[in-house]
């Protein structure tokens, strides 16, 4: 019986190698890479590559450091509250090295605020480079570096007991936020703290652009960790985002145009969605 | 209109519970760090329990040890190796299992996002013979224009296609916000309709 | 105006208290009107063929039982009237299978579905997005037992039913709050197959799953409280999701007014 | 070994998960099965990073009796008190299961529902149409709140119509599909970036390359 069932569905791979439907998706990660590939080599030889546009929530996390420079107060980071298996706590990190860079150039505290044990094993390690390379081993105080807790609320109240009592005068927010963007959001902005918000959560985005100075919009913030680093390599894979974006449009115009010429047509949709 | 107060240990604990939480609006207060910190308590065990009962104790006693299945013997070890980041010399050791789960969150993106993507791409393949699917159709492509980093801002064109995109995302943002307010206050409805009718038993 | 600015919150606190109790004891009673997308999804789930099985997957914990609880009856209840079979059971939300208990067992003696062959209830299960994997390739042998621990093999039902795929199962009825969630049973068990996703969501993941339904992943959406209360007009049995109605009316005006006010200070300021 | 080894490690698990998915040979292996049982294995054992960490941190606090270390006490308390609890029961115990659904499940889900308050006081104190965005943001969130409420409806007959379908089922559409096909096009980025080495930031790396 069991034999049975199994030669009834025996499943056939398809172009030979692949599973059922992944073809289109398998290439699509084939084209990335390679664009990619293709990008960082360029970089690498010395050719030229794109400039990228300024991003003002980017910009803005210099200025935010000057800025409690001058108030001789810290700068407070929260690198959302999940952990490293998810993209957005990824793209954090890249943000954190530079962050961590400024703050030791000018001997500004630099808070960071973990609700995930591991990011916060990962950001300790971080930061502990970023002095070491800025040549102010000495200036790192891994007390700075903090595990609050890993439920989301208890991590809340702590950050808003840490806010009240150390009063940062910039708060960057990096990550993957869920309920608790509305509340941090909210006692930052009261207490006048200049506030960058970045996430690819979309149901949490409304509030940071309407309660902080900058928000990140989604695949900015991907980006941020290449643009910050200003280093042409990490550039060739922005505009490798940006190739596979032109493709997705011109694959939008040419299915659109097809639907409405022959809107009988499942050609493309056949295509894409039957390998 | 007239209570009847729950005579169930349950429902009381749960009032208490609810109760203690919101004397934080009126102010920081002793009632609410003990409720918050009892919660922290619950919470950093409970998931461990619950991990350590599905996974940790399977994996020990019927895939190892019943189904000779010795290999998850490494992914032990793996998971203990996070703890010398303890040890300052050994502290790189720690990095192995860290890769190990960025490796796995890699894979998982690549690997399943497509799929559910490139249906959101077909599905903007819409027939321009409405108003209602011309909108769509400019609307996703103006929002990509708008995420689009090397094209220079300086061409009025691209500002403008950029600038509409901008709109669309607002739009879609304001979205989320009205109703993830409408949801935030619903869930505070259930809290009161548990106080009100479980607890008090008022007729509802 | 320096005096508006500086409001003591707690008063806009004991503001909106005041106004959700009275608006709980005495209802406005508003209509609600039935948009085209809760007919839509009435119409998804009534014209599946007759004596389809359908997997009702109550991915969510008491946090968001307060609108997914009356959309999980509001479904019963028409899946039952079409004499549907149903499997009833989540991943990952183990608190989820006690709430789904109480809710299923009344609404089954109503319509006298025998336990096994009419319904049946997994409970939830460990694992999310791999259990999920697990099912599509083997369920009898993913969920091992149901909700009371008795194996899971003997069950008419689950015999019927080897597999969480397209042959044996008509739609999936996912109630989604999170991760996992609907997404994940979209890309595990219905992406490309002709097994029909119908959701429900909370409110605050309407607008991002509007683009589901568009793009026709999914079949249909009870969309937020909102969607419950028309869902449930349509099938004839009012319940919670209306009753939060009027009360979600008052808060708009209210939170409607704060801004308003907030901002007429603001601009005062500025100027 | 200590960095080109958590580099090559990172490399293949991903590649692992990317074989299995789209290859008929893996698919055949079902490598993703025992994949996953490592990653939910290796994460569970992590998890007791928390207790070590919460440990150490409020053991600090009773120590020196900082300001508020009585509330260290019970939150080690109640912790290592439900561990016990929970070992002896497993996860299925009756009264550890009491405990999450009469304690853990109303703590939880009335500190979800104080975002509603903050949310109001947000509304008069913070929501400011200080930008462009911002306002056309708040402007269209009032008006999507009032064709969600049946109020809307009360006002004008065809408000919850309009906002179905053309707020909602239309510009909302097409933006939220623009911002997540860009996150999709971002997180694949930063995929790729880490599986060519080029972000390492996770194994000791400053950053980027």
């Amino acid at each position: 019986m069991m034999w049975l069932l199994a030669q009834e569905q025996a499943p056939v791979p398809t172009l030979g190698i692949f599973t059922t439907g992944s073809v289109i998706d398998f290439a699509c990660v084939l084209v990335l890479g390679v664009i990619i590939w293709v990008m960082v080599a360029r970089a690498r030889t010395g050719r030229k590559i794109p400039d990228i546009k300024k991003i003002a929530g980017l910009e803005a996390v210099d200025e935010a450091i000057g800025r409690a420079t001058e108030m001789g107060r810290p700068v407070a980071f929260i690198p959302g509250i999940q952990s490293v298996d998810n993209p957005q706590t990824l793209a954090a990190f890249g943000m954190v090295s530079h962050i961590a860079r400024q703050c030791a150039r000018y001997d500004t505290r630099f808070l960071a605020l973990n609700c995930d044990p591991l990011p916060y094993a990962v950001i300790e390690e971080i930061t502990r480079q970023a002095y070491l390379e800025e040549g102010r081993p000495d200036a790192f105080n891994p007390d700075d570096i903090r595990f609050l807790s890993a439920e989301q609320f208890a991590f809340v109240g702590a950050v808003i007991g840490i806010f009240e009592r150390e009063r940062p005068a910039a708060n960057i927010m990096f990550g993957s936020f869920y309920a608790e963007s509305m509340i941090l959001a909210e006692t930052g902005s009261f207490q006048g703290m200049i506030q960058i918000g970045g996430t690819a959560n979309t149901h949490q985005l409304p509030f940071f652009v309407a309660a902080c100075d900058y928000a990140l919009i989604g695949e900015e913030m991907f980006a941020a960790s290449a643009y910050l680093s200003k280093e042409p390599v990490m550039y060739g894979t922005v505009v490798g985002q940006d190739w596979l974006k032109i493709i997705i449009g011109l694959v939008i115009v040419v299915g659109a145009i097809l639907a409405t010429v022959s809107p009988d047509s499942t050609f493309l949709k056949d295509i894409i969605g039957g390998y | 209109m007239h209570p009847h107060i729950s005579h169930d240990l349950a429902i009381w604990c749960q009032a208490i519970c609810t109760l203690a939480v919101y004397t934080y609006l009126y102010k920081d207060n002793p009632i609410f760090r003990v409720a918050e910190n009892v919660f922290l308590g619950l919470a950093t065990t409970y998931i461990f329990v619950f991990q350590f009962f599905n996974y940790i104790k399977p994996a020990v006693i019927e895939w190892i040890w019943t189904n000779g299945e010795y290999h998850y013997i490494l992914a032990i070890l793996l998971g203990l190796a996070i703890f010398f980041r303890y040890v300052p010399s050994l502290s790189w050791i720690a990095r192995y299992p860290m890769s190990f789960w960025v490796g796995y969150g890699t894979g998982y993106t690549l690997a399943f996002w497509p799929a559910v993507w490139l249906d959101q791409v077909t599905a903007s393949f819409v027939a321009l013979n409405s108003l209602q699917n011309i909108l769509i159709f400019v609307g996703v492509l103006c929002t990509l224009v708008y995420f689009f980093f090397t094209l220079a801002k300086e061409n009025p064109v691209v500002a403008g296609v950029a600038e509409v995109g901008k709109w669309y995302i607002m739009i879609a943002l304001g979205s989320a916000f009205g109703n993830t307010v409408l949801y935030r206050w619903n869930l505070f409805l259930t809290r009161a309709n548990m106080l009100l009718f479980k607890w008090l038993g008022f007729a509802s | 105006m320096e005096r508006l600015m500086k409001i003591d919150r707690r008063l806009l606190y004991l503001v909106a208290v005041v106004v959700v109790a009275v608006t709980v004891f005495f209802p406005l009673g508003l209509p609600v009107k039935v948009s085209p997308l809760a007919v839509q999804t009435y119409d998804a789930i009534q014209n599946l063929p007759d004596d389809s099985v359908v997997f009702i997957s109550n991915m969510y914990d008491p946090g968001a039982a307060g609108e997914l609880s009356p959309m999980l009856k509001a479904m019963l209840y028409q899946c039952m009237e079409r004499k549907y079979k149903i499997i009833l059971g989540n991943t990952s939300w183990t608190l989820g299978a006690g709430l789904a208990h109480e809710i299923i067992t009344p609404i089954a003696q109503e319509f006298n579905y025998v336990y096994g062959t009419d319904y049946i209830e997994l409970g939830s299960k460990p694992g999310g997005v791999v259990w999920l994997q697990s099912a599509r390739i083997d369920l009898a042998g993913a969920a091992l037992v149901d909700y009371n621990n008795d194996p899971i093999g003997q069950f008419p039902l689950m015999q019927a039913v080897p597999k969480l795929t397209q042959e044996y199962v008509a739609a999936a009825l996912v109630l989604d709050c999170g991760t996992p969630g609907a997404p994940d049973w979209l890309a595990q068990i219905t992406q490309g197959t002709s097994m029909k996703l119908i959701v429900g969501e909370i409110q605050m993941t309407v607008p991002d799953a509007l683009t589901y339904v568009q793009s026709e992943q999914y079949t249909g959406m009870i969309a937020g409280s909102r969607g419950c209360a028309e869902y449930e007009q349509l099938i004839g049995h009012p319940g919670a999701g209306l009753k939060t109605q009027d009360t979600m009316s008052v808060i708009t005006l209210m939170i409607t007014l704060f801004i308003v006010l907030g901002n007429i200070g603001y601009l005062a300021r500025k100027k | 070994m200590r960095k080109e080894g958590p580099m090559i490690l990172t490399v293949i698990s991903s590649l692992v998960v990317v074989f299995s998915t789209y290859f008929f040979l893996g698919q055949k292996w079902n490598l993703m099965a025992p994949l996953n049982n490592w990653f939910q294995i290796s994460y569970s054992i992590a998890m007791a990073l928390g207790f070590i960490n919460l440990t150490a941190i409020h053991g600090k606090y009773i120590q020196r009796k900082r300001e508020g270390w009585f509330y260290s006490i019970i939150l080690l308390v109640s912790m290592y008190a439900y561990l016990v609890l929970g070992m002896i029961q497993t996860h299925n115990g009756l009264q550890f299961n009491w405990i999450y659904e009469n304690a853990y499940s109303p703590l939880s889900s009335s500190m979800f529902a104080l975002v509603a308050f903050f949310i109001t006081s947000a509304a008069y104190r913070v929501f400011r149409i200080r930008t462009k965005e911002a306002t056309i943001l708040l402007v269209c969130a009032v008006f999507v709140m009032l064709g969600r409420a049946p109020i809307g409806d009360a006002m004008w007959g065809g408000w919850s119509g309009f906002v179905n379908k053309w707020v909602m089922g239309t510009m909302n559409v097409a933006g939220m599909r623009g911002i997540n096909l860009g996150i999709y096009v971002g997180a694949f980025a930063t995929a790729l970036r880490i599986m060519l080495g080029l972000e390492r930031a996770h194994i000791g790396g400053s950053g980027t390359q």
